[in-house]
């Protein structure tokens, strides 16, 4: 059944057949990268222990960058930690995915207005895939994100780059 | 010939999995011995103290939140004091208890993440996940007291910004006798294991003189044997009312410190145990003033931030947002003492030795 | 096996190669299902549930790794010394692979029949400590240097304990040879090497105590040879990032990963063959009982795999519960601690032999 | 166990020449005023004296006063000159159980202040901490840098009135 409501215009069967599985060992194992900033990374935290269990989905945390595949930016980023995100950021190794988890990495939350040494969210520094909004967000918003990465990363393929 | 050894310089960078945050320790050693640490600030600096001239009064407690987010409640109690010392109002009674309950809870969840996250320094990886277990019934009290998990803004100038949950009482009462034999199993699991007790004990010796002159306070000073705890020796709010004992350690080394924080959290479920039972009733929001202009003056209150002493320097030019506020945050300062603890230990000890001083990084870069 | 392929097959090389392809298809199951054990137990210590969502509880989770590591871009930092930091995790593989030629998995199949099995498994898990050394070394990392150094000097150190007990079986047993040693402890779990081994006698029951200790300092200087907590230093996440595969990344880390449960499983599997009969079942076979001959052997590979996982277990268990030991500490306990009582076990256990 | 009227008149009868003078008129705490170079003798008897026994520094802060003339510079937002940077020193004695502050006012243009770092140890973090907010300059400081801004930071001293926002920072944007 699967194979005839597949309609043949986007690429053919192979390539198909083949993203999908290449598609599925990536969004069923993402390693995460163990680097916390702020008070995000106390939710990111209790997201992996028992109550909320990381886990469940494949996230392992790898404690160094060659081994990593997503990084959860987790916190406030200042401009004294931006030049060292960027370089963590360069050393993962290729298919990698960023979460912005929390508002002070996605634009700066509240510090905007008066922070003079915060960055005002961490796109202006590397690209990120999926934004989690809130102060800090609940564990199931982070959850929601990584599902949200997960969904992404089905979409992908191998023919045409998305991002 | 004598070997030619040459220093190395090992950096613990900002993304560590043991600094408890954005932390650079730069480490000189001999081999494995370390002969000098110079530890490096300001990865989380966020400018807490310009927020507080450019905001009103009520509008800087969710950021004193922001900076010790492991025990906010606290943070605001400490804030809240000050202020109110300055305006000289008189906070109803039913405020004071529910503040010292929910200062309490914060202690133990505070302590919980402490004593987990040495487990992990330490390699033991499951005592972490069973004091996370526990850290989420303290949460949901938290929550449905005040709908958040981990950053309140629940302590008002002059009141709360809710009252309490009608079950709330039913539900403390109930997580002091499932929370207590908890206790005993992390002391089994942990703290008489042979290893983790060869890991900890006369590892990072503080006297109690070097400790005082470098200003450490909570956990790390009564660690080395000094009974100091502003809750009985500079009392605030209504801590005189309650009778508990200050655990204080023998020989001032990282176990001593590890478990003078867990019998701390059985003081603090002594102290709730006693306070829920005499909550009068009232209204929470009757004493906050409708517009907070506090006269022209300066006031320097401090609390016992499960951390340590917790100080606030506020002046005020008499309008209505503070003229300068400036906090003496407990792990700024007992993370001082760090370049002292370390000289001549191993790389490992000075993981444990960081571990055991248990720093928020929020707090020390403010 | 061998000599049996090579008669089949006529020719030497022919029979070599595909007496080398059975381990391989051996490990690689077992590795996938170690990986998803791992993270099962661990889920399951620490109350909650480990990977769900990728098949019936997670069952495919390792396949799912296996087929991300592939996609992922080989990184070689420049500065890396190129030759060895490629050739590194392959040679920590041969190390840990090398040993399943001597493990007998049945009495009709075992890799090569040699008559020094135990001396070749200790002189071959040497080869583990080289492929370290380079990984550390040529990553131009510290943090590997120090990982790389202090796994050297752990397995090196933790080796001579090792060899003291292999010495002590030996003395007691005869024998060499892994297989004949599974041979001898026939019939029923009272004729295994932890109780006193297969000829009645005064022998047999003065030697218990010492092949219980025997056995307990073999175990843990077997932790110590795979770097398994407490032991765990090379790769003590708190201190040294991760030790000395911290620059490795895509398929070369999975080699790492690879040859880590494929060491666990052969050193559990040395544990199981010395003390607790290798393939022998501890009841007898239900293959003899009803009379199909032809069943004895797969059911001794039955038993020889559940007893080498039930070790790798502990092994899990053990990393979850205890907390890391400090280098110096590791040190004093192989040289004041484990090798002294590894000697007097073995003056004991030869005297008893005597008798 | 002194008030601190009484340690005023010990201290001004100790260092005539050191014009120390007390304010008890705002609310809550009496503030000794003290000569900024002579801060540090007077920390040392503070702490030595027995009658005193000021073993524990609370809290050092550095505070922009403010109290210069205002001026508008070209895009609009004033500049300060003159006045005075001051900083507030809590001290507590943990024996005798009794805690005062001194204040130190230093001019705005070079502020500089004798560094305590010899007598409480703590003082080192909380001086480099003012120096890096407000840039008042402590003699004889161990290693005066910057200890949460980024060490190459030019843009000015973040905590004081007439601070302005750099445009960039290596590269990056640092306003909204």
């Amino acid at each position: 059944m699967g194979l005839l409501d597949k309609e043949f215009t986007d690429g053919n069967i192979v390539i198909a057949k083949a993203d999908d599985i290449l598609n599925w060992a990536r969004l069923s194992s993402l390693w995460q990268l163990s680097f916390g900033l702020a008070c995000c990374a106390i939710e990111m935290m209790a997201t992996s222990a028992s109550h909320y269990d990381f886990d469940r989905f494949g996230v392992m945390p790898r404690p160094t960058p060659r081994q990593a595949d997503v990084i959860i930016i987790s916190g406030t980023v200042t401009l004294k930690m931006a030049t060292r995100i960027k370089r963590l950021y360069e050393q993962m190794p290729d298919p990698k995915y960023i979460i912005s988890m929390g508002s002070c990495s996605n634009c700066g939350g509240p510090y905007w207005e008066h922070g003079y040494h915060v960055l005002k969210g961490v796109d202006r520094v590397i690209p990120v895939d999926v934004y989690v909004p809130g102060c800090p967000p609940r564990p199931e918003a982070l959850l929601e994100g990584l599902l949200k990465l997960q969904e992404k990363i089905r979409n992908e393929s191998l023919v045409k780059k998305t991002a | 010939m004598a070997l030619k050894t040459e220093e190395l310089v090992l950096n613990m960078g900002p993304q560590h999995p043991s600094t408890h945050g954005v932390l650079r320790l730069e480490l000189e050693l001999e081999g494995e011995v370390v002969t000098n640490v110079k530890p490096h600030l300001g990865y989380l600096h966020r400018c807490f103290e310009k927020h507080c001239e450019a905001m009103t009064y009520p509008q800087v407690i969710p950021y004193t939140d922001r900076m010790d987010y492991l025990a906010s409640m606290y943070n605001n109690f400490g804030y809240v004091v000050g202020v109110e010392k300055l305006l000289g109002i008189q906070v109803p009674e039913r405020v004071e208890y529910i503040r010292v309950i929910m200062g309490e809870l914060q202690r133990i969840a505070s302590h919980l993440v402490a004593l987990g996250t040495y487990g992990l320094d330490i390699g033991a990886f499951t005592p972490f996940l069973y004091c996370f277990i526990d850290r989420e019934k303290i949460l949901n009290l938290f929550e449905i007291t005040c709908g958040a998990r981990l950053l309140y803004n629940y302590m008002w100038v002059g009141g709360l910004s809710h009252d309490i949950h009608p079950d709330f009482v039913r539900l403390t009462k109930e997580f002091i006798p499932y929370f207590r034999p908890h206790i005993k199993e992390l002391n089994d699991l942990l703290t008489y294991n042979k290893i983790f007790i060869e890991r900890t004990v006369n590892i990072g010796v503080l006297p109690i003189d070097t400790a005082i002159n470098y200003g450490a306070s909570g956990p790390v000073l009564r660690g080395s044997g000094m009974k100091w705890d502003l809750r009985k020796n500079d009392p605030y709010s209504i801590y005189d009312r309650f009778d508990f004992d200050i655990p204080t350690g023998k020989n001032g080394d990282c176990w001593d410190r590890y478990y003078v924080r867990v019998l701390e959290m059985e003081q603090s479920l002594r102290i709730i145990e006693q306070a829920i039972d005499q909550i009068p009733d009232g209204d929470v929001q009757s004493a906050i003033p409708k517009r907070i202009k506090p006269p022209k003056g300066t006031v320097y209150s401090r609390v016992e931030n499960p951390k340590g002493e917790l100080g606030y320097f506020i002046i005020s030019d008499g309008s209505t947002s503070p003229f300068r506020v400036k906090v003496r945050a407990p792990s700024f300062v007992n993370l001082s003492v760090i370049g002292e603890m370390c000289k001549g230990h191993l790389v490992a000890d000075v993981v444990a030795i960081l571990g055991s001083i248990d720093i928020v990084l929020g707090e020390v870069d403010r | 096996m061998f000599e049996w392929l090579s008669e089949i097959t006529g020719n030497q090389i022919l029979a070599a190669f595909i007496s080398a392809i059975v381990p391989v298809a051996f490990i690689v199951p077992f590795v996938i299902f170690a990986v998803w054990l791992e993270r099962k137990v661990s889920a399951h210590m620490q109350d909650r549930l480990g990977p769900m969502r990728v098949g019936w509880h997670g069952w495919l989770q390792t396949i799912a790794d296996f087929f991300k590591l592939i996609q992922k871009e080989d990184i070689v930092a420049t500065a890396t010394d190129k030759r060895f930091f490629n050739l590194a995790p392959y040679l920590v593989f041969v190390g840990s692979y090398a040993v399943y030629a001597a493990l007998p998995f049945s009495s009709k199949y075992i890799g090569s029949n040699t008559d020094l099995g135990l001396f070749y498994i200790i002189a071959v898990s040497g080869l583990v400590v080289a492929g370290i050394l380079m990984a550390g070394w040529s990553s131009q990392n510290k943090y590997s240097l120090y990982g790389a150094l202090r796994s050297a000097a752990q397995i090196v150190s933790y080796e001579i304990p090792t060899a003291l007990v292999i010495l002590a079986m030996v003395m007691f047993t005869g024998t060499l040879n892994l297989a004949k040693l599974s041979d001898m402890q026939t019939s029923s779990f009272w004729n295994w090497y932890i109780f006193g081994g297969p000829d009645w006698g005064l022998s047999k029951f003065l030697v218990i105590p010492f092949m219980l200790v025997a056995f307990l300092l073999f175990y843990i200087s077997s932790l110590a040879e795979v770097n398994r907590t407490p032991f765990d230093m090379p790769e003590a996440e708190s201190e040294l990032v991760a030790g000395y595969h911290t620059e490795y990344s895509g398929m070369k880390f999975a080699m790492f990963f690879l040859s880590e449960y494929g060491n666990m499983f052969a050193v559990s599997a040395v544990v199981s063959v010395l003390f607790f009969g290798g393939y022998q079942s501890p009841f007898g076979y239900i293959g003899n009982l009803i009379g199909a001959s032809w069943m004895v052997p797969f059911e001794q590979v039955f038993w020889f795999a559940s007893k080498g996982i039930f070790f790798v277990f502990v092994q899990m268990w053990l990393r979850w519960t205890l907390p890391r030991v400090r280098v110096d500490q590791l040190m004093t306990i192989c040289w004041k601690y484990l090798i002294p009582y590894a000697f007097v076990n073995l003056i004991i256990i030869g005297l008893i032999s005597l008798i | 166990m002194k008030n601190p009227q009484e340690i005023f008149e010990i201290l001004s009868a100790q260092f005539p020449d050191a014009n120390i003078q007390i304010d008890a008129s705002l609310p809550v705490e009496p503030i000794i005023s003290v000569n900024p170079l002579k801060i540090n003798v007077i920390s040392k008897f503070l702490a030595e004296n027995n009658e005193m026994l000021f073993d524990s520094l609370m809290n050092l802060s550095g505070v922009d006063d403010a109290n210069g003339t205002k001026t508008k510079d070209e895009d609009g937002n004033d500049v300060i000159n003159g006045g005075t940077l001051s900083v507030y020193y809590h001290l507590h004695a943990t024996k005798l159980n009794h805690k005062i502050t001194l204040k130190v006012s230093a001019p705005r243009e070079n502020p500089e202040v004798e560094s305590v770092e010899n007598i409480w140890k703590t003082a080192n973090w909380h001086e480099r901490e003012a120096f890096d907010m407000l840039g008042i300059k402590f003699l004889n400081h161990p290693d005066l840098r910057r200890i949460l801004m980024p060490y190459d930071w030019e843009a000015g001293y973040p905590l004081r009135k007439d601070y302005k926002n750099p445009e960039f920072y290596q590269g990056m944007k640092v306003t909204y």
